[in-house]
């Protein structure tokens, strides 16, 4: 009966304890961040959307292979000799076109391993977090800035220019070395 | 306190037959090769032996060798056929501190291995998902049913290298 | 309300009246299941936690489906969870709503590729309304995602939608 | 007169809010009382061994993140080590210790949850949202420095993806100091609160031989009564240079082994983590933290199984490498996997409302169950 009693008053003063303590927080100023009206300013590294500078892009796949979940899809055409495609902020020459530069973000798992890998530091992350979307096919992020003609254009020429470096060279191994008919052959083959 | 060695050579003083030898290019830990319906006996050896008394199974671990012939089955998928599958014990004595590394093959067609539930209970769900991921029947396992996948799953061993997705599962497209 | 959900073929004004009552009386008060799946489910609860503080847009976690009006997806489906979670969305009664939080409910994540046991996308298996993305978003990116299941409530009507 | 009755049998999960996650419990009850517990797991088994066979060693690190993800830096830890020792390379002083310290600041944040969560299924809500408000500083703490909240990626196989912020040191000094009072502070609240000490003193008693033989590790073990604790016994990164004690179950309130030791071995846990940090942030040397990193990572043939102690228990990589750029087998011995075996043992005999108060205690995550 006297361990009863005990019992049941060290229940409500441990109760009375921690109600203290609740009451004491009633006076601490409220961590609640009011998201809509107030934004906390995010650190300088966070990792969020992700963000392609396509003018300063070369093409060179690189955040690709580096990316573990191959959400990047990247396609390139070989410029031409004469085209001149610019050169990137930090000065390195551009050498192919980036007809496609798809981010699907929905895949993406923000790990930032496409980053370091980037030789001109053109794929970053940003501290946009509200890009929630109504549909998913909005969340694949299409970043190359050449219009579709204008890839397949691209695409054309650069096939154009092939078979016409294909045909002259042909001739040119054709008239070089004619008597050896089965080199030709097999130079033929490794071509393809 | 016994280094891998020592106990190498304490269990074939034992059991001569059981012990398949001793691989050494480990970086870390050499690993003692058993056969596969002897390594209860040799468990429950390792566990009761005051000089050993390896009380505690760290992990158990299935893995596929994938030493076997590839063929093209007829819908043109890799599948190997021959070769191994094999169990990794990692065991380990809270009081004397000392670690070991034991490795049972069994051959890919029917792989079949000694269960050590009796030993050491921790086994128990390890087993479950060795079995579950490569198909390794553990014999005298008390419940040996899939564990982490669904318990209606019959498109085979997902861990086995040559497993091939199959295209639905109770009416839900499975690849991407 | 299931009566009154999408009934009446042609709107006037007091129909119109009630849609807004109605609307914002939905919007105000998603009381979403409590259901954490995955990663996303700790960033879920940190949401609902003294920083972040779900409950000033009346999100309250509920036990039971049948109280629910929203689940929030929070993490990776797996196929063997998938059927329990249509079960679970069949019996919250009308109007439900569905945010898929996290990469992983919405295409597979990170597991879309070699995942043998991931469910590429919840909207396989039920409607989403809104895809919230972050791997796992941050629990203002939720937020943001509830804003604009908001708002899409707010645009709501109780009229049939015309084809 | 003994009657003959049924046992029923009661399905709890896979959707339960005090099963931490998706698992499924299968209670045989006689009456109240609990006959037989059959976990059902693997709702949430994302294949993780399967990718890491897929990926190239660095690409694997995300995916550990996402295993335990309430201790994401410590999944990382270990995972790094068990490579760096295939690969037989060392890494920077800098790096060991801002590795520590990641490490012991994950295990408070882990810690607070398990806690929190723990107090939140037996009724006590308010210690939640006092240890979520904690955990938060830990987080800004983590944001600040890789720039993620949740799933780091922080540590790579040889080196740090971000050196420490130039704040971190005094921050992390600061939240030391605000800490200490608040472990205080929530005995109070929680830990010696006659309600919660009788919800859990007493319940799901784990004897010392029974979690060896089941395998059970960390703080489930170490409530026991066994001082087993992988960062002395086995020790790993740089923790033989640090002062610290491994608290133990005593029964203080009940008997040793019970719900409430397991619980209250965390707490004292948190302390000396507080211990370890505060002794490695005034010791880290200057120097690189990406010197080590190598261009491609291509361990030799062989395998290496490493554990580290990770906030639910032993963590190990077993990992087997066959010269290739990708590891040929991963296998990871998940403490939560192994420690929840024990689960159906400790139930048997209590009462329903008990199986959450020791599930709690137990502190499973359902990713690294599942993987």
């Amino acid at each position: 009966m006297k361990q009863y009693l005990k019992n049941t008053w060290y229940g409500i003063w441990t109760v009375l304890i921690g109600m203290k303590i609740t009451f004491k927080h009633l006076f601490t100023p409220a961590v609640t961040i009011q998201y809509p009206d107030v934004k906390v300013p995010l650190p300088e590294r966070v990792r969020n959307r992700l963000y392609v500078n396509i003018d300063d892009c070369i093409g060179c796949d690189q955040c690709s292979r580096a990316c573990p979940v191959n959400c990047i899809e990247i396609e390139t055409v070989k410029s031409l000799p004469g085209e001149n495609l610019g050169t990137t902020s930090n000065g390195k020459k551009k050498a192919l076109w980036v007809t496609k530069f798809n981010i699907d973000i929905a895949k993406c798992c923000y790990c930032q391993l496409c980053v370091p890998p980037c030789p001109t530091e053109c794929i970053y992350m940003t501290d946009v977090y509200e890009f929630s979307e109504f549909e998913r096919d909005n969340l694949v992020y299409k970043f190359a800035n050449l219009t579709e003609e204008e890839a397949v254009e691209k695409k054309s020429n650069y096939e154009k220019f092939q078979a016409e470096k294909e045909a002259s060279r042909q001739v040119g191994a054709a008239a070089s070395a004619k008597p050896e008919t089965p080199v030709k052959t097999q130079q033929e083959n490794k071509n393809e | 306190m016994k280094n891998p060695e020592e106990i190498f050579e304490l269990l074939k003083k034992e059991f001569p037959e059981a012990i398949l030898g001793i691989d050494k290019e480990a970086p870390t830990e050499p690993i003692i090769l058993i056969d596969p319906p002897q390594i209860k006996t040799i468990s429950l050896f390792l566990r009761d032996n005051p000089e050993l008394r390896f009380d505690s199974l760290m992990v158990l671990s299935g893995v596929d060798d994938a030493n076997g012939t590839k063929v093209k089955d007829e819908d043109g998928t890799d599948v190997i056929s021959g070769g191994t599958l094999s169990v990794y014990y990692h065991l380990h004595s809270v009081y004397l501190k000392h670690k070991i590394t034991l490795k049972v093959s069994t051959p890919r067609g029917n792989p079949q291995v000694e269960s050590v539930y009796n030993v050491w209970r921790t086994s128990d769900w390890h087993e479950r998902e060795a079995f579950d991921m490569y198909g390794i029947i553990f014999l005298n396992h008390p419940d040996l049913r899939r564990i982490l996948m669904p318990y209606d799953w019959n498109a085979g061993y997902p861990l086995r290298k040559d497993y091939k997705n199959p295209e639905f599962y109770q009416g839900m497209k499975v690849p991407y | 309300m299931g009566l009154l959900d999408k009934e009446f073929s042609d709107g006037n004004v007091v129909i119109a009246k009630v849609d807004d009552l109605f609307n914002w009386a939905r919007l105000s008060s998603v009381w979403q299941l409590g259901f954490g799946l995955a990663c996303c489910a700790i960033e879920m609860m940190a949401t609902s936690a003294s920083h972040y503080d779900f409950d000033r847009f009346g999100v309250i976690p509920r036990n039971t489906p049948r109280q629910a009006d929203a689940i929030i997806i929070s993490g990776t489906v797996t196929l063997k969870m998938a059927t329990r979670i249509k079960r679970l969305y069949e019996q919250i009664p009308d109007p439900k709503y569905i945010i898929s939080m996290g990469s992983c409910a919405n295409c597979g994540g990170p597991y879309w590729e070699h995942g043998y046991h991931v469910l590429k996308g919840i909207d396989r298996v039920i409607p989403v309304d809104v895809y919230v993305p972050g791997c796992p978003p941050r629990p203002e990116a939720l937020l943001e995602g509830l804003l604009k299941l908001q708002e899409k409530i707010r645009n709501e009507s109780l009229r049939k939608k015309t084809v | 007169m003994a009657l003959k009755t049924e046992t029923m049998i009661l399905n709890m999960g896979p959707q339960h809010p005090s099963t931490h996650g998706v698992l499924r419990l299968e209670l045989e009850l006689d009456g109240e009382l609990i006959v037989n517990v059959k976990p059902h797991i693997g709702y949430l088994h994302r294949c993780f061994e399967k990718h890491a066979e897929a990926m190239s060693y660095p690409q694997v690190i995300p995916y550990t993140d996402r295993m335990d993800y309430l201790a994401s830096m410590y999944n990382n830890f270990g995972y790094v080590i068990a490579v760096e020792k295939l690969l037989g390379i060392q890494v920077p002083e800098r790096v060991e210790y801002i590795r520590v310290i990641m490490g012991e600041l994950q295990r408070i944040a882990s810690h607070l949850v398990a806690i929190g969560t723990n107090g939140l299924d037996i009724g006590a809500f308010t210690p939640f949202l006092y240890l979520f408000r904690d955990r938060e500083k830990i987080l800004s703490l983590f944001e600040m420095t890789c720039g993620a909240r949740l799933l780091y990626n922080y540590m790579w196989v040889g080196g740090l993806s971000h050196d420490i912020h130039p704040d971190f040191v005094r921050l992390t000094k600061e939240f030391i100091n605000y800490f200490r009072p608040t472990i205080t502070e929530l005995n109070n609240l929680l830990t010696f609160n006659k309600i919660f000490i009788e919800r859990t003193a007493n319940i799901g008693v784990l004897p010392l031989d029974t979690a060896i033989n089941y395998g059970v590790t960390g703080p489930s073990l170490r409530g026991s009564g066994l001082a087993f604790d992988i960062r002395k016994e086995d020790t790993y990164s740089i923790y033989d240079r640090f002062d610290f004690e491994i608290p133990v179950g005593q029964g203080l309130v009940g008997t040793v082994g019970d719900s409430w030791d397991r619980y209250y071995v965390r707490i004292l846990e948190m302390e000396q983590s507080l211990r370890i940090i505060e002794q490695a942030i005034d010791q880290i040397p200057d120097g690189d933290v990406k010197a080590a990193i190598p261009k491609r990572i291509k361990p030799p043939k062989g395998t290496v199984y490493t554990r580290v102690e990770n906030p639910r228990g032993e963590l190990g990589y077993f990992i087997i490498s066959d010269g290739n750029l990708n590891p040929f087998r991963v296998k990871v011995r998940a403490p939560s996997f192994v420690n929840l075996e024990v689960f159906g043992e400790l139930c048997k005999g209590h009462l329903v409302a008990d199986v959450i108060a020791i599930l709690g205690s137990i502190d499973i995550v359902l990713g690294e169950v599942d993987r």
